[in-house]
């Protein structure tokens, strides 16, 4: 029973947390903020999932697999909300995508 | 084990460069959403150092209500820091009092450590006895009638014991803090609301338009 | 002890990392926003795996309270950025 | 925000659960992490949330401001009559024991209750004066 936690372990939380990193990488290194929501996304997303019913096999007893239910459906239903709304704002109040024959912003060549 | 070592290097290296960041920006915005993630920060730190109800204050202040009133502040005062100018007076002395500081913790036990006045304490054992259900020691003890020797709360959470219980003085004497300092902002927020030409310290009682409530 | 939970640890902290800096960086608000909005979720996740890292899953509280909570904070800086103020009156 | 559908929809789902987490906290206190204080916090920011997207009116016309301005001093009130009712009981000031059987636990309910009254109060009263400190700028 160890063994196939241990192996389910494996299997869910490295992916989730190479996603997660994935997505740290993408939020850092994408040219603007449309292309880093993307980025962001699969953080949010897939990198969180992963992770959180990966650690549902590991529960010791079924409330804390509960507990994580919980925490995934909260996740799911906020963080796309809150992006929904950042996005919203970020296109009302004239916020333009950087298109590829726009000339690249100077501030953003120097990001390491 | 190196592991954790790693960790609790990694956090603090994260919370001092974020404190360093919100020190040097200028934007206010900025600095409010970085608080935010100091914030984050703290409470995952004192999780690692096994303080979860530390932790769980500062993640229901920080996320619930610190971005908020710090937002509502700079949405009265301006959002952009003034250059301020650097004095080395300040520096030194800022210095001077970190360096006192860390030379005081220089006496303190090393985390962990099995022989710090706090674990060889006999008053220790009476918090962590207290947690025991009383139908349990019933047998040994009349219940709670000698405190300190066998004194039963029964709850599981020793924290929560120490505070409500043990400490009840003091936990008293903090809601009355925070009894007061919600009474100081609706004062001073009050005032400023009804601003008069001549800033007289006379405080309204309640605002006009609420009649106590139903 | 359980590899997969520290490798777990120190890829959600690289995470946290890099959305700090992003955090710093700015350039807009909004990608501030984002940078805050991504560290939320990274330290539920920290919070999540730290509690069976350490034996102690009763950590999940903590991490469902910030899964509840984070959306506040991102709700009232959008707020404020797009119309200068908190003051609730929406007419 | 008002007329943001997907905003409004998902903070209705929201509210209940984290005022119902707020609950959880302050009576699951004993068990777990948590207490009064915390709950207190969590309860107001669950209105905060309300007020933010509904609009300062429908906030206080879903807690009146006159409501939890009294809650500020009622929860410090309470706290102070169970020392003095455990006083009148016979022990001395906040010893719980007087209180008749199993008085720690019901004591030390009562007086987190107390904590999350004037907690919750004094965090809905800051945001009520701000909000209608800048409304009026």
């Amino acid at each position: 029973m160890d063994a196939v936690r241990e192996l389910l372990g494996w299997l869910w939380i490295v992916p989730g947390a190479t996603f997660c990193v994935i997505g740290g990488i993408g939020l850092l290194r994408f040219p603007e903020f449309y292309s880093r929501m993307h980025a962001a996304g699969v953080t949010d997303t897939l990198g969180a999932a992963l992770v959180l019913i990966g650690l549902m096999f590991q529960s010791p007893d079924w409330t804390v697999a509960v507990k994580l239910a919980l925490i995934l459906f909260f996740l799911y239903v906020t963080s796309p909300t809150a992006a929904h709304a950042l996005i919203h704002a970020a296109h009302t109040t004239g916020h333009e995508p950087l298109l590829a024959d726009d000339p690249a912003p100077a501030h953003e060549g120097d990001i390491p | 084990m190196s592991g954790e070592q790693l960790i609790d290097i990694v956090l603090l290296t994260l919370l001092a460069s974020t404190a360093i960041a919100i020190a040097r920006l200028r934007n206010l915005l900025a600095t409010a959403m970085l608080t935010g993630i100091f914030s984050l920060l703290g409470a995952c730190w004192m999780l690692f150092l096994d303080a979860p109800d530390v932790a769980f204050t500062e993640a229901a202040v920080g996320a619930g209500m610190s971005t908020i009133l710090i937002l509502a502040t700079l949405c009265v005062v301006n959002a952009e820091e003034k250059p301020s100018r650097e004095s080395p007076i300040a520096l030194v002395a800022v210095l001077l009092t970190g360096g006192v500081l860390v030379y005081g913790t220089l006496d303190m036990p090393s985390y962990g450590d099995p022989d710090a006045p706090a674990t060889t304490s006999p008053i220790t054992r009476i918090y962590l006895d207290s947690a025991n259900a009383p139908s349990e020691q019933e047998e040994g003890h009349a219940a709670g009638s000698n405190p300190g020797d066998g004194f039963v709360v029964g709850i599981p959470n020793t924290v929560t014991t120490v505070l409500a219980s043990f400490r009840g003085y003091d936990t008293m004497g903090e809601t009355a803090v925070i009894f007061t300092a919600g009474l100081g902002v609706l004062m001073v927020l009050a005032g400023a609301r009804h601003r008069r030409p001549d800033p007289s310290m006379e405080i309204e009682p309640e605002p006009v338009d609420e009649g106590p409530g139903k | 002890m359980k590899g997969y939970l520290a490798i777990a640890l120190l890829g959600i902290l690289v995470t946290m990392t890099l959305a700090l800096v992003r955090a710093t960086l700015g350039p807009s608000v909004y990608d501030r926003i984002l940078a805050v909005n991504t560290f939320g979720t990274a330290t539920v996740l920290f919070i999540a795996v730290l509690g069976f890292f350490t034996g102690r899953p009763d950590f999940l509280d903590l991490a469902l309270l910030y899964a509840l909570l984070n959306f506040i904070g991102t709700i009232a800086i959008l707020k404020y950025f797009k119309r200068g103020s908190l003051a609730a009156g929406e007419d | 925000m008002k007329n943001h559908v997907i905003l409004r929809f998902v903070t209705k789902l929201l509210i209940p659960h984290i005022l119902l987490y707020a609950f959880y906290v302050q009576w699951h206190g004993d068990f777990g992490p948590g207490g009064g204080f915390q709950a207190g916090v969590i309860f107001a920011a669950a209105i905060v949330l309300y007020g933010l997207i509904f609009g300062l009116q429908a906030a206080e016309r879903a807690i009146r401001p006159g409501l939890v301005q009294s809650g500020v001093a009622l929860g410090l009130l309470l706290y102070i009559g169970v020392g003095i009712a455990s006083m009148l009981l016979g022990g001395e000031f906040l010893d719980y024991d007087a209180l008749g059987h199993d008085g720690q636990h019901h004591g030390i309910l009562l007086v987190e209750t107390g904590v999350f009254i004037t907690v919750a109060s004094v965090m809905i009263t800051v945001f009520y004066s701000f909000a209608e400190l800048i409304r009026r700028q």
